[in-house]
């Protein structure tokens, strides 16, 4: 069975390009065509073969099938290893995304050197997203389409045990969760619109001493 | 809360299989790797200390977790290893919590020692799901390591191809203003009466031989003339009162801007 | 149906190699399995797809169907519109043809850049008519058909005689109104050594925004 033009043409040019594509980047290739069920059809198509087609946020490439990389990986293997610090801030990132230096940090209660993020940058998965409009405006951080791309998300929402951490409130700050698990009992909250700061007064200030004033 | 086990769900081990940092020890208690290096801050080894009472995070014994840090630090101290101030900070800070959470109820601060405590474990929780998750997220099929990209892609390539345009009018009205411009001009100038420089400066020195007085440059024209030579008579007397005053032979004022010129001659 | 285990190791490794590989490195790198069979597979199953396995030179490797190039290579118009500089050459070579380039710039006036008439050409208004048979041979240029169909002129003959230019105004020495419609201020000072002056600045200036999918 013959597949359709279309599905022949989306095939054909996403087998040569050089990047992913988005839907509209195809469309746009191929005269304005709606290409959405070529997608499906061919996702379907590959999904048993050496080969897969997969979205990666929003845009498509072709790539081996995961059972392959035993024969693939003994050849080449061209990831980076990144170092525990960075493997915990590209998590945190992509976690907690906008986010803040200072976030970062108080989170993993050390500070974070400007070299681990300059890698992630580097890599092509982390970039700035701004600045966040409070006092110091300081800059925030995202994650792009291809950090999906390389950990083969579809979206943010297939980040593992995203959806368990969300639920078990530990994605929310300290101070929020602190507020959240002591509100029924406690009247007197006057921390909780002090995130991060109501330490100035000594005592637990030992666990926010790491944070950088970016 | 969930109680599934997400925070025990990875082992510190496979966690390692990222990094090569000695944070966590092979067995239990004793083959502590006593190198903070391999830490990432004291909160950091926390962690570690704590996933080693084998328990959910939510339910470790914070009066446990300080003995073992102050331990620790203290071991690293007798052996003379070098420990960053973070860690004796934390050390201390751990040290009055621990007492603080051990006085009687009715002296406590305020925080009280059970909220630094729980903010601690809040805390801990926290960098552990974080820990897992970048575990689990290096775990994932990647890129260039499980699954790969074409080797050679053609890759897709946009030719630019220019449609000129030209039309009928330009073309013919471009050739008409080319002859035109480059047609070999003639000027015809027409033959009129004129009055050369040297019969002014003849004029006009003859003239101001006449008198000391100043005199109006047009007073030296020729009167009632052809109107075209008294144009040409008054440019050439112009220059020849110039010639006259260059060579110290008259001298020129004038009052005013394009005002009358007037013309004497000098006593030699 | 799924493919078997080695037709979808053929597939992945192929996809994935940078170059093409034979049959005998793909099966040392498949653990010395028999992968002709395999191949003939693949290629029977790519057949008709928009991607084709092919074998050049006892190499095997993936490539875009032959029918979709034209997805790979695109061209895209742009409408442009003719400098003074070339309006004037496609004049005088169009009212004197054939003529030499030193005929066209003693017609002008002026030295005429190669670039002038390689964009005549390229517009395919003019070609090189042969050599003139004088000393030093020089290239001639003469219009071809698709100058006169732009034009819409049945033949040369159509274009206006001297006296009806003058007649219409057109050998007026300067046409100011015609200098400030068209904004081509090319002042006829092309220098010999600088080729796409006039298609660097003059044409710029006039070039229309929109552009055309070929």
């Amino acid at each position: 069975m013959k597949p359709d033009e279309l599905v022949r043409g989306v095939e054909a040019t996403l087998f040569a390009a050089e990047e992913p594509m988005t839907a509209e980047q195809l469309s746009a290739h191929l005269g304005g065509a709606d290409v959405r069920e070529a997608l499906v059809e061919l996702a379907q198509h590959y999904s048993e073969r050496g080969i897969r087609l997969v979205e990666r946020g929003k845009r498509w490439q072709f790539q081996t099938a995961p059972d392959m990389a035993h024969l693939l990986r003994r050849e080449k293997e061209q990831v980076r290893r990144l170092s525990r610090a960075a493997t915990e801030v590209l998590a945190i990132v992509a976690y907690h995304e906008p986010v803040s230096r200072a976030e970062i940090e108080a989170i993993r209660g050390v500070q974070t050197s400007s070299g681990t993020l300059d890698v992630l940058m580097e890599a092509g998965w982390v970039r700035v997203a701004g600045r966040r409009e409070v006092p110091g405006r300081p800059v925030i951080y995202a994650t792009t389409p291809e950090f999906l791309s390389h950990f083969g998300l579809e979206s943010r929402k297939d980040l593992p045990g995203l959806d368990e951490l969300k639920a078990a409130g530990l994605l929310d700050p300290v101070d929020d969760a602190y507020e959240a698990m002591t509100s029924l009992d406690d009247d007197d909250s006057e921390a909780a619109d002090e995130p991060f700061e109501e330490t100035e007064d000594g005592d637990d200030a030992v666990l926010e001493n790491h944070e950088e004033s970016a | 809360m969930t109680e599934d086990g997400l925070m025990l769900g990875v082992e510190v081990d496979s966690v390692n299989d990222e990094w090569e940092g000695p944070g966590a020890a092979p067995s239990v208690d004793e083959a502590l790797y006593l190198e903070l290096d391999g830490w990432e801050g004291p909160l950091d080894l926390l962690l570690d200390l704590a996933r080693r009472q084998k328990v959910d995070l939510r339910e470790i014994s914070i009066l446990a977790l300080v003995d073992q840090y102050i331990a620790y630090i203290e071991r690293a101290e007798a052996l003379k290893l070098e420990i960053a101030a973070d860690y004796l900070v934390m050390a201390a800070w751990l040290a009055y919590l621990k007492s603080a959470l051990l006085l009687p109820k009715e002296e406590q601060e305020d925080p009280s020692p059970e909220e630094l405590a729980l903010r601690l474990q809040l805390r801990l929780q926290r960098l552990g799901a974080m820990r897992e998750a970048a575990a689990r997220l290096m775990a994932r099929d990647r890129v260039g390591r499980d699954v790969f990209l074409r080797g050679a892609p053609e890759g897709l390539r946009v030719d630019r191809v220019n449609a000129w345009q030209c039309d009928w009018y330009q073309l013919v009205s471009t050739y008409g203003q080319m002859k035109a411009r480059n047609e070999p001009v003639v000027h015809m100038v027409r033959e009129r009466p004129v009055m050369t420089l040297d019969s002014a400066l003849d004029r006009v020195s003859a003239m101001l031989g006449v008198t000391l007085d100043w005199m109006e440059l047009r007073s030296f024209l020729p009167q009632h003339s052809d109107p075209r030579l008294r144009r040409s008579a008054l440019a050439s007397s112009f220059v020849a009162a110039l010639e006259l005053a260059r060579l110290g032979r008259a001298e020129i004022r004038q009052q005013e801007s394009f005002g009358p010129l007037h013309l004497r001659r000098l006593a030699s």
